[in-house]
């Protein structure tokens, strides 16, 4: 498991490659790159700026980080969250899975970032041309994370 | 007992982070919001909407009514929006 | 849209470039890579080659990817499938998805690589250490496909 | 018409395409494959298990009540194991 808060950009090519090494066991690898948009509903946003919680956001994706494993036969998850100040075209946010099947490494990623817009004490300001104001929560990533407590395990043995 | 507010909280608050001792009285999550809102106009806008805040006791997520007694760490937030 | 039939190897962060450009409405980027285990249910895997029909495979890949664009908003897709000898630790499959959300996003990449799995002209032939086989076609994956013909449309408007 | 064959079904027949001119009684898919099954031993081997056997008209996928009138390229394969 690699967890990292960090200020710089991030290589999810890179990443990619550490994560597998030289296994041979490794079927599917799924990533989702996070990246600023240049409008939210509408309006332009011309920058941004996280904030976190230092410890807390570690901690918080950690225990979603030995969930996810409990949960799905994973091979290696890689968590890359970007705190400081972002234009719009830049990477946030990167998440890995790998598993033997495809199903387990998709499912995982989903859960993954459904928590992490939910969970993990991150918050997002956004720069307009003129103003500048706190991101407010979304109702539907909320119902997106709720589904993974109602919802089982493993969703399959595809590969 | 150290307290860190975060966002909107932190920017009305005016501050990141303090150290406050409560009166024996304040015994849960939401009796501490409750008295830092009678401090002063700052603290009382910023926990004006108490419904909303979001809280962490030695940074793990903590309902209104968890006790924080031994807490060394109380965290007061937005709704995260994170990834 | 691109989709390529290609012996060579591909490289997922250039086609992701590529397909970004100089986009900023772009929120979420799902990656899918596919390699070669050294291992099929058990049995060691020395190789395996992958044997297609030209033309169908990439009239039969493009035609799920005009759906896979019609059921969600999608802002790019790329489909990179490879034929030929592989040895285990080889990218077999890259699908990579983009959209303003991310729920959007992980649902065409699912829908793709299972469909892909099921309907696309691909066949594999597996070395064992002492024999030589082909792969059989696994009722996971036709069960996997299956669910996007009951399935509806887009998920949510997550980002 | 001309007919390919791929995978297992190719290795069967022993060879990859041929070009053939069926009775005018074979009208569907499942006619052909039974004209060709008919052949000699090799044929027959491959088509043995028929039911397992997919098709394509012109690159599209077909089912075995398919008619065959027009189509320029006839595909015999087992089932896919791409991706």
């Amino acid at each position: 498991m690699t967890v990292r808060i960090q200020r710089e950009p991030f290589d999810p090519a890179a990443e990619v490659k550490a994560l597998i090494g030289r296994r041979t066991d490794i079927g599917a690898v799924v990533t989702f790159t996070g990246i600023c948009r240049g409008a939210d509903d509408g309006k332009p946003v011309a920058a941004m700026t996280l904030e976190h919680y230092p410890g807390m956001a570690e901690a918080e994706i950690e225990r979603h980080v030995v969930e996810a494993q409990a949960r799905w036969p994973l091979m290696g998850v890689t968590v890359i969250h970007r705190h400081g100040r972002m234009v719009p075209g830049d990477d946030i946010v990167l998440v890995v899975t790998m598993s033997s099947h495809r199903g387990d490494a998709f499912a995982a990623a989903e859960f993954l970032m459904d928590y992490l817009k939910t969970r993990a004490p991150f918050w997002k300001k956004e720069e307009g041309p003129e103003e500048a104001g706190w991101v407010t929560a979304k109702a539907d990533d909320d119902a997106a994370a709720a589904r993974w407590a109602a919802a089982g395990t493993a969703t399959g043995s595809q590969d | 007992m150290k307290i860190l507010y975060f966002a909107w909280v932190r920017e009305r608050v005016g501050k990141a982070e303090e150290t406050v001792e409560p009166p024996a009285g304040v015994a849960t999550v939401a009796d501490l919001m409750e008295w830092l809102a009678g401090r002063d106009e700052a603290y009382a806008y910023a926990f004006e909407n108490r419904r909303v805040i979001r809280a962490a006791l030695d940074q793990t997520h903590a309902r209104p009514e968890a006790a924080i007694a031994g807490a060394r760490e109380i965290a007061f937030f937005p709704p995260m929006t994170g990834g």
